[in-house]
């Protein structure tokens, strides 16, 4: 998409102002529960800024910054959030497995590991199909503890399959902390004995991460071979939007909150000139107003009937 | 007596087992911050939190109980299982019976079960029919705080593989528990309420919608009984039999999908081995053969209502 | 017509709709041998080895059938299933519901079945009652060459997920099968033999067994239905309920372990919609619930034999 | 246990000669079908032979081997893959699934991975018991490929497991070759990214075998940690004992039958004169007496009653 710096930043402000409303509103039980990707914003965007149109995507559970960095529909997505028959799918799936066709956001899965699996398979669709498209696999750092990690893995490298898979390691799986779970220090590390390449970058710096993520991504699409791309990033926020984080240490959380990365690049625009603060705060009120309105949408819009219940299950 | 939610009483069903049986440990993403007084109580080496795989979860209780140990492991959600079928049902459900009876594996497997604050199909589905139909293994769902207690303490301490299924809702809903050495055996159903005119075969939540059914037709002059199976493998025929030859009508519940679930194998051992007592037909209220959908609109229309029970009945006995 | 053991049929049907459907692609631990005039003719790209990966193999053909390809992945025999439930159950059978309808999956699981050739329980496991109980997903059985190339070959078409089961023993028993374009539709049961005084509902290898039976029957004087279901999801009620409504006796039969199985979802729906048409009790036949035994001396046990069939069907008219 | 070399020859031969008559049997339909060990001889023997007593071991359907090296009795063994009651599990095994407790042979599966599944739960077991035994877990380059292997690994490393891992790496899966299977070029190159130490030995010399299980072993014993051994070996036979191989290049095969385990072990011994020609000829006598008589037990030993059929599925 290479957008411009000046949209990239509002696309974070967007989603940072989508998610602490949603949880503001969480604690009002005027908002379901959702799993903020706060913190996470520069990994995703980033990689799907290097995206073209025509790449398809699949991402899971924590999966805000994907969706409205792709340029989802603040309307529908809420929309879905609240399980309203106007949300990309028709409220049935609510926050945890959002898929959006038309933006190629393919089978969105809550089950961690589901993307690795599915993943390959698509991929082999557009070798079949001899597309110059790419897939973009989006999963944590606890998707890498399934062993499916390694099968998909093993696959892509074995048939040539045009992924990027793109690991967001946040530290966190659910409470418990990455250290306790996994004995590696670096998950991108996993990739070479599968004969793949791959790259950790600071997923708390847009640019770094969209510079590390072009690189990763024409190799793909030029060598029609897979790559690991690890972003080191944090999870700002709790599991969900009700978590207190009471798991985690009021330092290394103060520390992480200093790497903010919506914090980090607001600076750099504003010291770079490229956008004033007085032009940001007024970028934050259009998105306050575009907020508004979507929020609004989606607690308007109309529940599915009764007779949803039994629909879709079949073709 | 003391007022427990389901899960509260599930760790003190796990606090006094681990203080009475030291080879008792328990494993699970993030079982040390669900069962903090556990971790304080008995330390890091036998409450451990463990990697995001529930294939090694469930293989390495198989591993351990095969040695001696008593493992109970949280799955936390149901679906998560299907990660792990391979080792429940090829290790621990036939390494007994195929290695002539070397091994036992005495191990607990708990999973959040139930269609509950819109999780969706892949946090709700209820499976407890598979582990019924699959051998080797027990299926335990408790209805209550109190079944919950005693039903998991009976299944640690049982030396085959239980698979333990918690209800979401009731979870979170406080109920009377019996303070200490509370056993409710494996493979006994209880009647949770005696009547005449009709026979309610259910467990887990739906036996509470079953007895609010029961009430209101009981302000309608019918009395019905419900049986909360508590165990659904081994299954207590006898109790179901012994009822139904009593009403001559039969009502099964339960919020598992239709095709092929546990309501399927109480009609179908009424209708072979109670035929002659049946004044009507076998009728099944369940979910339907769908998933679970996350939307808070449709969500409620998964389950079986209490007014639909009702009418079932009426029905029966109409 | 032609002969061709159950598993030249399968390869047939592959091999016409292949041809057929450019879409069309097969998957699996070696399939290239298997399936070798497949590789011969539509060559690598469409005819895969994969690695010994059950849970990949059935995710790729998730993610491909998602894309509009009509993958076909062989897991050899139901026990390997165990590694890629979360593929079939929880991905291909609830993302289309979950994304509202963006999605189909056309893809078809072909899985050996069935107690055959001292092979122990991790290698024989009749699972099919799993797949009928999870939501979105076909199931279907042959119980004959000539079925599995009409069954197999609509099941390829079908817009859904299928799991399509294939005897170990009837794989190498030659039978008749119509050239070309020969399909079954799903979700249709066919009656194998006429009858009037009672009806056997079964399907896969059963169906040879019950016939046999049926043969000795009709030397006693007794005329008994039977009906192949060939399709276990969706189930063919009208079918079933129409013989037993003619004959008011039914017996069913599988090789599957007994609880929560087709056989109880076959009775359970006869005892709520045909109960007024029963003259006796229904009858399950079926494998007990314990694995596999390999020895031979065991295995010719676990499944139900024909004498024991007429045995229960003459308990019925007795 | 670390026997004699003439010993180690002996068993090598009893191993080759009962696997060899197995195949001619099974051709007169006189043996059931089994999964010869043909040329992974000594990747068994000398790892079970760097090991004590009261070590476990899990291993697969590819057995023969690791439990002839450990001590088993080859009537009981017979006896138990013709489903007989005098086997070692009543008959109810056949040859796929054999366990032998009072050997230590814990929790055999012919489900591929499974060993790999169940070996961290019994190494958790002797730490927990503070035993200073050690679990030797055998697996296929096949059982490699399926994803528990990896969280097996991780498990193990993380939780300071006292397993070694044994991979024997005989180039076929079934009748899939590995390189059709794996991206990987060595097995043992998996340890590392979960911080375990590894090594990859010619699983066709004894020698080396035991000499790298011996320093694997001590390891694994003092610091209470995995370690993976990988031994390059080879499946001389066809995946069972009624597969003809004919997807295997007949050069290929001529190249490692000259690899021999057996003919090299017997080879060396010759010339240095620790087993003279002859006197192997008289070790072949015995060991064929030995396997007559176990071949005539395992058959005149009776079947198992039909009640069998329903005993043993619940403790
Ligand atoms: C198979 C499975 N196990 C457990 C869960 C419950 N769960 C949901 S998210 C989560 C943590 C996932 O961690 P990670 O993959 O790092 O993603 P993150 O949440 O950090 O974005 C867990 C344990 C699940 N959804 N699926
Ligand atoms: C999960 C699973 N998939 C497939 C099979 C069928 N199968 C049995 S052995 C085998 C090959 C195993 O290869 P490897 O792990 O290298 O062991 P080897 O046979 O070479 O000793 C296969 C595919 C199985 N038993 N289990
Ligand atoms: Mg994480
Ligand atoms: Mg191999």
């Amino acid at each position: 998409m290479s957008l411009s710096l000046p949209e990239l930043l509002r696309r974070m402000l967007l989603i940072r102002t989508i998610e602490e409303r949603l949880r503001a509103l969480v604690r009002e039980s005027k908002a379901p529960v959702t799993s903020p990707t706060t913190g996470q914003e520069a990994a995703a965007l980033g990689v799907i800024d290097a995206l073209s149109q025509d790449d398809l995507l699949l991402t899971n559970h924590r999966s805000m910054s994907h969706l409205l960095s792709r340029g989802a529909d603040p309307r529908r997505l809420l929309a879905e959030i609240y399980g309203k028959r106007t949300g990309y799918c028709q409220g049935k799936s609510g926050f945890r497995h959002i898929s959006i066709r038309e933006l190629g956001v393919m089978l969105t899965s809550t089950v961690v590991g589901a993307e690795l699996s599915m993943a390959p398979g698509v991929a082999l669709a557009l070798a079949m199909q001899d597309s110059s498209a790419i897939v973009a696999c989006f999963f944590g750092d606890g998707a890498s503890c399934e062993g499916v990690f390694h099968e998909s893995l093993n696959l892509a490298s074995l048939w040539d399959l045009p992924i990027l898979f793109v690991c967001e390691n946040n530290q966190w799986q659910w409470n418990v902390s990455r250290k306790e779970a996994q004995a590696a220090a670096r998950i991108s590390e996993f990739a070479a004995p599968h004969g793949i390449k791959s790259q950790t970058v600071d997923g708390m710096d847009l640019e770094a991460v969209r510079e590390a993520a072009q690189a990763a991504v024409a190799y793909v699409r030029k060598e029609r071979r897979p790559f690991l791309l690890e972003s080191v990033t944090y999870r700002l926020r709790g599991h969900n939007s009700i978590d207190p984080q009471s798991y985690v240490g009021p330092e290394e959380l103060a520390a992480q909150w200093a790497r903010d990365p919506l914090h980090l690049l607001s600076q750099r625009l504003a010291q770079a000139g490229v956008v004033s603060d007085e032009a940001r705060a007024q970028l934050q009120r259009e998105v306050d107003a575009e907020v508004d309105r979507a929020f609004a949408f989606a607690q308007e819009s109309p529940f599915p009937g009764p007779e949803e219940l039994l629909a879709d299950v079949y073709a | 007596m003391s007022m427990l939610t389901m899960d509260q009483a599930v760790e003190e069903a796990l606090f006094e087992e681990m203080e009475r049986d030291s080879r008792v440990l328990t494993m699970g993403e993030g079982v040390v911050q669900a069962w903090a007084r556990l971790r304080d109580n008995f330390g890091p080496k036998r409450v451990r939190n463990t990697p995001l795989s529930e294939g090694i979860i469930a293989g390495t209780a198989v591993g351990a109980s095969a040695m001696g140990l008593r493992p109970v492991i949280d799955m936390l959600c149901a679906p998560f299982l299907l990660y792990a079928m391979e080792e429940i049902v090829n290790s621990a459900g036939k390494l007994r019976y195929l290695s002539g009876g070397q091994f036992s594996f005495p191990l607990v497997v708990i999973a959040g079960t139930g269609v509950a604050f819109s999780l969706g199909a892949q946090h709700s589905h209820n499976l407890e029919a598979w582990f019924a139909h699959a051998p080797g293994l027990k299926v335990v769902i408790p209805s209550s705080s109190a079944e919950a207690k005693g039903l998991l303490k009976a299944a640690i301490r049982d030396e085959n593989p239980v698979l333990f299924f918690r209800d979401f809702l009731l979870g979170r809903t406080p109920g009377e528990v019996p303070e200490g050495e509370h056993l409710i055996p494996l493979g006994k159903a209880a009647v949770a309420r005696e009547g005449q005119s009709a026979t309610i075969v259910t467990y887990g939540r739906m036996v509470l919608t079953s007895l609010e059914a029961a009430a209101t037709l009981a302000e309608q002059g019918l009395s019905v009984e419900v049986i909360d199976l508590r165990t659904i493998k081994p299954l207590d025929e006898e109790t179901v039999l012994a009822s139904v030859r009593k009403t001559g009508r039969l009502v099964v519940v339960h919020e598992a999908s239709r095709s092929c679930g546990v309501g399927a194998e109480i009609s179908a051992t009424v209708a072979e081995k109670a035929f002659g007592a049946l004044k009507a037909p076998i009728l099944r209220l369940t979910g339907p053969d769908t998933p679970v959908p996350a939307s808070p609109a449709l969500e409620p229309f998964f389950a079986p209502a209490a007014p639909q029970i009702v009418q079932a009945v009426r029905q029966l006995v109409g």
